[in-house]
Order: structure tokens, then C-alpha cells, then sequence
């Protein structure tokens, strides 16, 4: 289980996170919303050692992780893709995925990349040309793919459907899904209700640093002050 | 014919002493001025050597790598380092490294011009003498040979290293995107201390073997070619290797072609008209992907 | 007093020359162009005002705006090839010319006595024009360093974009400063020449470069008083710590080390934010912010489309 | 478009009748056929827009819908691919952009862009220091009028000899639009003002916008919050995907299914209607 407990960052005098507390389980898809600024992001690089956290604590199963820079995370088996993918554009697909499994047994990481082929079949066939050729969509299954030959225990998912036409974004869903599927651990930030509303088990609603609101899926779609958050935090505060 | 010879040799002392430092520059980040100081060094470090006992030539050449491997690697540590860690920002701590780089070569170089009087010093006291060889009509020394089959060599094991290594994929990524190389479990750290090692190491084998070449090198011969190694760095584009290698054979071949048109003392200026011409005309270089960047 | 003015009338002269040459590269890195170019500015002042005196008889004060303006007008062709070019590039581009400044030198025949130099370089320079020449170079850069145009050109170096948005011909400031860099370059080498009667290939090697980038990041790169310190403290140190003697590169080249690690706004910089450190003490602290807490990271804010860019 | 369901009636409506609005006949700013695409990449895909003189306009959309190129667009900081640009009847989509405040229109930025190195005051006076020189008055002790009029009304007299370092982030942003406002510009172009306030900040930066626009001055607004733009704006513009989705009166945009298939997923409409 990774579990989030009382995690505190800033930025300057921004205090982006003030006290969240999140928990994924394996197999799970965990959604988080909120709007723009409301420390989703922050809480991602937090967990991935990008920033440093103020206060709290970040465990992933037995293994304190909370402080450890980025490079070591990954080795507890805990994988970011970042927001706005960041794939390595002037590399090709497969060194892409090959730079995704730096930190695994190599034997285990030919394995999982098979996998992968599987998985994202379109990875297969545009394998050695640049990644920055591919589009949107393919550039985020590459992303996915990147992080998944680390053979991570859990995934961070910044903005997956960010900028994606919608066809896509269902796309995106079902590989996530699939992800689940396959027993890692999902956390997935959003600003897209939708796209995660269907695979996500739990979803917290983040507002200005601080969970606002968390119940199942069911229960956000039950309730309207949730899609309010969305639409305008004050009408949160009002209902 | 004896020109190619000539440029064959005088393209691979650019070559050796260039690839150390477009690696380091085009993956991590860092433009050694003081990679000048470091070829010197490493050859007036055999030299004090020589002072105490003979020893074989390639003996000589081991030690070269290891002094500039080791200075180079403390420049690293003690120097960049400490200046990027402090930088507010990636521009401040690009300026500062390139001051701190200028500054930290004043002190071998210092060293060394304090011993030597300012005279040029060689290796002659190894006893080694390079054996001359005449096919059809063309003079090719061991020297040159050697130096050919080390910069052609070291060229061919980096270019095989970067493209095929795991580790060298990684160095790759770290000139693309080095927040993303974090992520995927890359120590920026422990990669920027290898790679200043081996271009230290590079810069030290290049300061013997152009040593050898010339008879004797002086101290300041380290500056002149920190330019023209920049020259031939931006001429192919940095962080390509193969640009790296056509970029020094081609300035290589415009001083040699530029001696025997003229009397000689414009050969200087070649690098940079090469220089001015590349930063206009294709400022990414011949083999460049990355676009230079500009205001 | 006038003993020690007597005795010391070199290095007097060599004090002011060296601010000018300063000057000459902090203007540019005031507006955040890393051009070194004013070093090969210095070198051609110095040649052209001893031609101008050895061929054509000039005066000191003729000399000194021809010799400037020249370097001034190479300035602005230089600049308007490269201004475009930024950081590292800029820098090295800008080395390169004055490298090829002193290959031109050391060829060019009898305009400029190959590696010998030109010697008996006699004008009418007294030390009052001079001082009063380096007087009126501070004034003039004083008055860009307060005010509005202190405000823009702070802004065109800290961030262009917003510089833009401002109103500011980012392009033409960039430009100005290769000419005011080319100009106060090859003031400083005529000065340089008519004090010493004489100029060879020292006038333009890459170790002039390093003495005035070591001056001003010492003494500090965004004020005029930066660059007198440093200007001072480079010319009389020697002099002055007789035991540093032969070790003095040696001891340069760390002072440069130690300045590039610790030292990112100088002495004078130093200076400053000792003074608003006891200036805040006195004054009400406005919701003082934690000194642990970091900046922004740029990373975090980026752009929207520079992420679509990738 | 669909009229808005009953749903919606929990949407607050329009701040000001549209009456009330002064000056709506002409076009402060006309945007026509623009497109910005970066390699493949179609970040703003040909848009055509006519904000009215004298109002507050807004634009929504996800994020990566394209409204920061928009912005940079507008603002000559890239290149365009295609299209015109009209501000007060100029054409200047070739301009260069140190020339965009002259042809009157100011800025804030996405992120907080102050100087480290200078006062409050000062970084205000830049604002100023970018009107033409008959419009200058500078006294010799003290502030311009103008700057010591727009420190008062964003409430920064108080800071002004404060670094931007001293101060909160919301302030900061208020210096931002002290700057901005310095400039006596015919448009005022705010790139999320209010990303980073909590709510009482917002509801301040809200009010002095409506202030500013009983002053005749037009202003477009970028924002993530709805609820502010519901409550701040005349007009609204919805994007996706670099293209116009739909404009109109705020809560009828809002109230948009495709508006809010764009926000939240095109599932929504159909899991909400079970409701």
C-alpha cells in the first residue's frame, strides 16, 4: 500500500499542499480532483521525490520514502508520469521504454517491454522513430509504457487526458484500467472528472491543498456540490 | 599526400581532446573551460615525472589519463559542483560554471608556467623516439599512427558506448530532460562525475601524445585549443559524436590547407571564422538536433 | 602625498584604464548579454590611436573618439551578426573575436608591427583628462543605473518576455550594448596606449579577458562601483601583497574560483545586502517570509504551450 | 445552442444586466481566423473572436485547450501560423512585441513575473515608465501620481517600499495588476490574476475588475474558476483543443453540455441526467 499521511509542501509562500492524507491500494484505481492550484501536481512530485515535502510522510508498503530524491523512488517501485508527458523527444520509442527500465534486472525488463508491446501495439510499430514524431495520445502511451518497465508496484499519473481529443481520452481510460488490472496501484490526478469517474474505486476532491471532499465514485456522481467544485470552488464553500 | 598525413594526425589530437569535452557539455550540461588546463597539465605531470625517474612512453600515457581523469574530476567536485547547487537558476549557474572553469585553470596553469619559466617542455628524457616510416614518398611517424588509432578509437568506443549502453542511454537522456532522467531512477550526480572523469582522461592522453608529436608543448597551449575545440564542437553540433569527429577533421584539413596557402599565421583565425560561420549559417551544427539556444 | 602620486602614477593609470576596460564588458552583462567582445574592442582602440598619433599627428582628445568610435561601429556590426545568440554561444563567439582581433594584430604588417607592437606613441594625454575622461565614462553609466532606464534595463536582463511587454525594443537595447561595449572597449585601449606610448600583442590576448571578467565578477557585475572596486583592487594587489610575487596567477585564479562558488553578486553585492539587511532591521518587516523557504521552481509553472510544444 | 437545463439554476447569474454594460457597440479587440501551431502540434487551431469595448470577457477551458498560446498570441510573444489581430481598429498582428503596450494593451502574466531586485513601487513604475514620454510626469521627489494612484487602488501603499520576496502570493498578483494598470491601457489582459488566492483574495481582485470597468476600461479575463468568471464576467468564450467551442452570457456557456463534456468527460450529461 503507499500511503500519503499529513503531507505538507510549499513553494515560496505558497502553501500548495497543507495536509493531505491519500492511500492506494494494489489493483486500484485511486482519482483525485480538484481545480487548477489546488496541489494535485504538488502531491505527485511530493510522492516522487521532484519536491520535498515540508512535513508528513510518504510510505510505500514497509519503506519510508518520504525525503528520498527522485532517482531513489523510483527504485521502491513507485513510477511518475509526469504532467504533459515529457517523453524524451529526440529518442526513439523503444530507447524511451529502454530509459523507463534504467533501474530493473535486465532480464525482467525485456520481459515487461514484451508486455508492453502487447499492450500499446502502436509503441511495436513506431518503435525507432523519434518519440517527439508521435502524437498526443501516442506520446501519453508512451509515457504509460515508460513508466510500466520500471515494474512498479504504483503509478503516479499527472493529467493523463490533458490536451487529448475525447477519443483518445478513452483510450487512455482503458490503459489505465488495464494497469490496474494487472495489480499495480494507481493514483491518478485530474481535472477531467470523467475520464477516471468510470475505473476509479475512491476519489478525493482536492481544494486548495486540502481534501475537500472523498467518498467512491458512486457517491461523486451522486453529488452535485462535487461537480460544483468543479465548476467554481466558492460554490463548494456555499453548498 | 603528406598533407593527409597531417591531417590525419593534427584531427585526432583535436579530436581526442574535443570529445571529452562535447560529451560533458551536450550530456551534462557543462562547458570545462579549464579542459585547456587539464591537457596541459597532464603532459607537464609526465614531465615532472620524467625529472625523477625514466619510464616508458607508455607508461607515460597511463599516467597522462589518470592526472587528468583525477583533475577533472576534482574540478567537478570541488568546483562545478558546489556552483550548481548554489545557482538560483540553470542560466546563473551556466555563467558561473564557465567563470568558475576560467578560474580554476589559472592554477595548474599557473603551476606549471612558474616551473617551466614559460619555456616549452617535452618528453624527451622517456628516451623514446619516435621510429619514421617512408611509403611511397610519404613520412608517417609511430607517433602519428598512435595518435590516429587512440582519438579513432576513443571516438568509435564513445559513439558505441552512448548508442548501445544502458548507461549510456542514460547519460543521452540527461542532455534531454534531466528532471524526467530523475524520474526514471538516474543519478544525475554520480553520471556527471564518470563523464568529467573520462574527458579528463581523454584531454590527459591528448596533451601526451601532441607532446610527442610536437616534441614540446608550452603552457599556455591549453587555451588555443579550448577554441578550436569549441570550434569543431558547435561545427558538427553538440552532443553528436559523429558531428565531434567530422567537425575536427574538417578544421584539421582548413589549417592544414590554409598553412600551405598562406604564410602561416592566419592558421589561428580558421577556428574562428569557423566558429562566426556555424553560429549564423547552421547554429545547430552539421549533426546537431538540438537547437542552440537563443534569445 | 604627491610622493606617493609620483611613485604611483603607473599604476594610477593603470587603475583607470582597467575600469574603463570593466565597464566595457559589465554594460553588456548589465542587459544580460555574456558578450566578451570588449576585449578585442581594447585592442582595436589601442592600434587605431597609435596609428592615428604615429601616422596623422592626432591629438589626445581626437584620438580618443576616433579610436572609440571605431571600435564603437565594429561593435555594432558584431553585435548585429550575434545578438541574437545567447549564454555559452554568445561568450564563446565573442572570444573568438577577440582572438581573431589579436591574429589580425600579430599580421598585420606594418599597420600594426606584427609581434613586435608600435612603439614611441607620444600625445598630448595629461592625467587630468585622463581622470576626467574616466569621470565623465562613470557619470554617464551612473545615470543609466537610476531611474527609469535602470528600471528597463534590469528588466531586459532579468526577463525579456516581460521587458516586451513593457514597451522595450528588447532588440535595440541588446544592440546598444555591442556599441556602448565597443565604444568604452577601445577608449580604454587608447587610453591604454597613449599612457604607455606603446602597444604590442599583450593589448589583445585572451588574458585580458580574464582580468576584466575577474574584476568585475569580484567587484561585482551590476554597478558601475563594482567594476572601480574590483579595477582597484586587481591593479594594486600585486603591489601591495609583495608576497604573493610570482604566485599571483595562481592566487587570481583562486580569488576567481572562490568569487564563482560564493560570491554571485560580488563584493559590492556583498556590500548591499549587508546595508538592506541592517536597513530591514529598523523597519517593520511586511509578513516576512521564512529564509528556508525556496522560490518557485520554473518547472512547476511551465507554460501551457511549452508543454504542448514537447 | 440548447437553452440551460433546470439544473442550472443553482448558477448564479450574470453580475450586471447587460444594459448596464457600458460602451458594448464597438470592438475593443477583434481576433480573426487566428492559428498557432507548434510543429504538429495545433495548439490554437483558428479562432475568431470580437471582445466589446468597455467589458469584462472571459475565456474558459481545460487546461491544454490552448488559452496560454492564445495569450501569447495576442500579446506578439509567438509566432503566428495565420490570422489577423485588430486592437482599436490597428491591425498589428506583424508588430514586434515591445510595441503591443503602445497600441494599449497591458498584461499580467500566468505566473508572477516581478522583480526580485526592485521595490513594489518600482516594479509598478515600469508599468509607467512604458507610457510615451508626453504622457510622463516625473516628479523629482516620490511617485508619479498615476503609480501612487494604482499602489492605492490595489491596495499596496502600505508595501510599496516592500521587495516582491516580503509578500504574499495574492499580493504579489496585486502588483502584477498595479503594473498593469499603470500602463492606462484601452485592454487589460489578466492571465489567471487569481491562480494561488484563497476566496476572500478572489472576491477583492473580482470587485476591483468590476470597478475598472465602471471606468470604461475592457478587459479579458483567463480563469480556471468558473464561479468567477460567472460572477466577474459580460461574455464568456469556451475553448477545447485549440478551437472556439461556444460564447455567449456566462451561464448560458456554462450550462453548455459541450462546455461541460469539455470539463468533465462526455459521460457526465448521461450519468447526471439518471441522477
Amino acid at each position: 500500500m503507499l500511503q500519503i499521511s499529513d503531507l505538507h509542501v510549499s513553494y515560496g509562500h505558497v502553501e500548495a499542499v497543507a495536509g493531505i492524507d491519500l492511500e492506494v491500494r494494489p489493483g486500484q484505481v485511486s482519482l483525485v480532483l480538484g481545480p487548477n492550484g489546488a496541489g494535485k501536481s504538488t502531491t505527485l512530485n511530493a510522492v516522487a521525490g521532484v519536491v520535498r515535502p515540508a512535513r508528513g510522510s510518504v510510505r510505500v508498503g514497509d519503506l519510508d520514502t518520504t525525503g528520498l530524491p527522485a532517482h531513489r523512488v523510483v527504485g521502491a517501485g513507485v513510477a511518475l508520469v509526469p504532467e504533459g508527458r515529457r517523453v524524451f523527444a529526440p529518442m526513439t520509442v523503444e530507447e524511451n521504454l529502454r530509459l523507463g527500465g534504467h533501474t530493473t534486472a535486465p532480464g525482467r525488463a525485456r520481459e515487461v517491454l514484451e508486455r508492453i508491446w502487447e499492450i500499446f501495439p502502436v509503441l511495436h510499430e513506431r518503435r525507432r522513430g523519434a518519440a517527439g514524431l508521435l502524437s498526443g495520445g501516442e506520446q501519453q502511451m508512451l509515457a504509460f509504457g515508460r513508466a510500466l518497465v520500471s515494474d512498479p508496484a504504483f503509478v503516479l499519473l499527472d493529467e493523463p487526458s490533458m490536451g487529448l481529443a475525447p477519443a483518445m481520452v478513452d483510450v487512455v481510460v482503458e490503459k489505465v484500467g488495464l494497469m490496474a488490472e494487472s495489480g499495480i496501484g494507481v493514483l491518478m490526478v485530474e481535472q477531467n472528472a470523467e475520464a477516471g469517474l468510470g475505473i476509479a474505486s475512491d476519489v478525493t476532491v482536492v481544494n486548495r491543498g486540502q481534501v475537500a471532499f472523498r467518498g467512491t465514485s458512486a457517491e461523486v456522481r451522486a453529488d452535485a456540490s462535487v461537480l460544483r467544485a468543479f465548476l467554481g470552488e466558492s460554490a463548494l464553500a456555499e453548498g | 599526400m603528406q598533407e593527409l598525413v597531417a591531417i590525419a594526425s593534427l584531427g585526432s589530437v583535436y579530436l581526442l581532446f574535443a570529445l571529452g569535452l562535447s560529451t560533458a557539455w551536450g550530456t551534462i550540461g557543462i562547458l570545462n573551460f579549464a579542459h585547456g588546463a587539464i591537457f596541459v597539465s597532464a603532459a607537464y605531470g609526465c614531465y615532472e615525472l620524467l625529472e625523477v625517474r625514466q619510464l616508458p612512453v607508455l607508461v607515460l600515457a597511463v599516467v597522462a589519463v589518470l592526472i587528468g581523469a583525477a583533475m577533472s574530476l576534482l574540478m567537478q567536485v570541488l568546483v562545478f559542483d558546489q556552483v550548481r547547487r548554489r545557482a538560483s537558476s540553470e542560466r546563473a549557474a551556466e555563467t558561473r560554471i564557465l567563470i568558475g572553469g576560467i578560474g580554476v585553470a589559472m592554477l595548474p596553469i599557473a603551476l606549471a608556467s612558474h616551473q617551466t619559466k614559460n619555456l616549452a617542455f617535452g618528453l624527451s628524457a622517456s628516451g623514446f623516439e619516435a621510429s619514421v616510416w617512408t611509403i611511397g614518398g610519404v613520412r608517417v611517424s609511430s607517433v602519428q599512427v598512435a595518435t590516429v588509432v587512440c582519438a579513432v578509437g576513443a571516438a568509435a568506443a564513445l559513439a558505441w558506448y552512448l548508442r548501445r549502453t544502458r548507461a549510456g542511454l542514460a547519460l543521452r537522456s540527461l542532455g534531454v530532460d534531466d528532471q524526467v532522467a530523475a524520474l526514471m531512477g538516474i543519478d544525475r550526480r554520480r553520471y556527471a562525475w564518470a563523464t568529467m572523469a573520462v574527458a579528463g582522461g581523454l584531454a590527459g592522453l591528448a596533451g601526451v601524445l601532441l607532446t610527442l608529436n610536437l616534441g614540446a608543448i608550452s603552457a599556455e597551449s591549453g587555451d588555443a585549443l579550448l577554441i578550436k575545440a569549441f570550434a569543431c564542437v558547435v561545427l558538427g553540433g553538440v552532443g553528436s559524436t559523429l558531428g565531434v569527429v567530422v567537425g575536427c577533421f574538417t578544421l584539421a584539413a582548413s589549417e592544414v590547407w590554409v598553412l600551405t596557402q598562406t604564410s602561416g599565421m592566419w592558421v589561428e583565425a580558421v577556428s574562428f571564422g569557423i566558429i562566426f560561420a556555424v553560429l549564423l549559417l547552421r547554429p545547430q551544427g552539421i549533426f546537431g538536433r538540438q537547437e542552440v539556444r537563443r534569445v | 602625498m604627491s610622493a606617493f602620486y609620483a611613485s604611483n602614477l603607473v599604476l594610477v593609470q593603470a587603475t583607470l584604464v582597467a575600469i574603463l576596460l570593466a565597464l566595457s564588458i559589465q554594460v553588456p552583462l548589465r542587459l544580460g548579454v555574456f558578450s566578451l567582445a570588449g576585449v578585442g574592442s581594447y585592442g582595436i582602440g589601442a592600434y587605431v590611436s597609435a596609428n592615428l598619433v604615429l601616422r596623422e599627428e592626432m591629438g589626445a582628445v581626437p584620438t580618443m573618439l576616433v579610436s572609440g568610435l571605431v571600435a564603437a561601429a565594429v561593435g555594432l556590426v558584431l553585435g548585429v551578426v550575434i545578438y541574437r545568440l545567447a549564454g555559452l554561444y554568445l561568450a564563446m563567439a565573442t572570444i573568438a573575436f577577440d582572438l581573431t582581433v589579436g591574429v589580425v594584430a600579430l599580421n598585420g604588417g606594418e599597420w600594426t608591427g606584427g609581434p613586435v607592437g608600435l612603439f614611441g606613441v607620444f600625445a598630448d594625454l595629461t592625467m587630468g583628462l585622463l581622470f576626467g575622461t574616466v569621470v565623465l565614462v562613470l557619470v554617464l553609466v551612473h545615470l543609466t543605473e537610476v531611474g527609469r532606464l535602470a528600471r528597463r534595463i534590469t528588466t531586459v536582463r532579468e526577463d525579456p518576455e516581460l521587458a516586451a511587454s513593457m514597451g522595450v525594443n528588447v532588440r535595440a537595447y541588446r544592440l546598444t550594448a555591442f556599441v556602448v561595449s565597443g565604444f568604452l572597449g577601445g577608449l580604454a585601449g587608447c587610453l591604454n596606449t597613449l599612457t604607455r606610448s606603446a602597444v604590442g600583442l599583450q593589448d589583445v590576448s585572451f588574458h585580458l579577458v580574464v582580468v576584466a571578467l575577474t574584476t568585475i565578477i569580484v567587484g561585482g557585475a551590476l554597478s558601475w562601483r563594482g567594476a572601480v572596486i574590483g579595477a582597484v583592487l586587481f591593479t594594486w594587489l600585486p603591489s601591495v601583497l609583495e608576497v604573493v610575487g610570482e604566485w599571483q596567477e595562481f592566487v587570481y585564479g583562486l580569488i576567481v574560483v572562490l568569487a564563482a562558488i560564493f560570491l554571485p553578486t560580488g563584493l559590492y553585492g556583498l556590500w548591499c545586502s549587508a546595508r538592506r539587511r541592517v536597513v530591514e532591521r529598523f523597519r517593520p518587516p511586511v509578513r516576512p517570509r521564512r529564509p528556508d523557504e525556496p522560490d518557485v521552481p520554473a518547472a512547476t509553472v511551465a507554460p501551457e504551450h511549452e508543454v504542448a510544444a514537447r | 445552442m440548447s437553452s440551460p437545463s433546470t439544473r442550472h439554476g443553482t448558477v448564479p447569474a450574470g453580475p450586471a444586466d447587460p444594459v448596464d454594460v457600458p460602451g458594448t457597440g464597438t470592438a475593443v479587440l477583434e481576433i480573426r481566423d487566428l492559428a498557432v501551431h507548434y510543429g504538429g502540434v495545433k495548439a490554437v487551431d483558428g479562432i475568431t473572436m470580437t471582445l466589446a469595448e468597455g467589458g469584462i470577457s472571459g475565456i474558459i477551458g481545460p487546461n491544454g485547450s490552448g488559452k496560454s498560446t492564445l495569450v501569447a498570441a495576442l500579446t506578439r510573444l509567438t509566432r503566428l501560423t495565420r490570422g489577423e489581430l485588430t486592437v482599436g481598429g490597428t491591425r498589428y498582428e506583424r508588430v514586434r512585441p515591445g510595441r503591443v503596450p503602445g497600441l494599449g494593451i497591458a498584461r499580467t502574466f500566468q505566473t508572477v513575473r516581478l522583480l526580485g531586485d526592485l521595490s513594489v513601487a518600482a516594479n509598478v513604475q515600469l508599468g509607467y515608465d512604458a507610457r510615451s514620454r508626453a504622457e510622463r510626469r516625473a516628479p523629482l521627489r516620490g511617485l508619479p501620481g498615476p503609480v501612487a494612484e494604482a499602489l492605492e487602488r490595489t491596495g499596496l501603499t502600505d508595501v510599496a517600499r516592500a521587495r516582491p520576496s516580503e509578500l504574499s502570493y495574492g499580493t504579489q498578483r496585486r502588483v502584477e495588476i498595479a503594473r498593469a494598470i499603470v500602463m492606462d491601457p484601452r485592454l487589460l489582459l489578466l492571465d489567471e490574476p487569481t491562480a494561488g488566492m484563497n476566496a476572500a483574495e478572489r472576491v477583492e481582485i473580482s470587485a476591483l475588475m468590476r470597478q475598472l470597468r465602471s471606468e470604461g476600461l475592457s478587459q479579458l479575463l483567463i480563469e480556471h474558476d468558473v464561479q468567477m468568471m460567472l460572477d466577474t464576467c459580460d461574455h464568456l468564450f469556451a475553448m477545447a483543443q485549440g478551437r472556439l467551442l461556444t460564447e455567449g452570457r456566462p451561464a448560458d456557456v456554462v450550462a453548455d453540455p459541450r462546455v461541460q463534456e469539455a470539463y468533465l468527460g462526455k459521460g457526465w450529461k448521461a450519468d447526471a441526467a439518471d441522477q
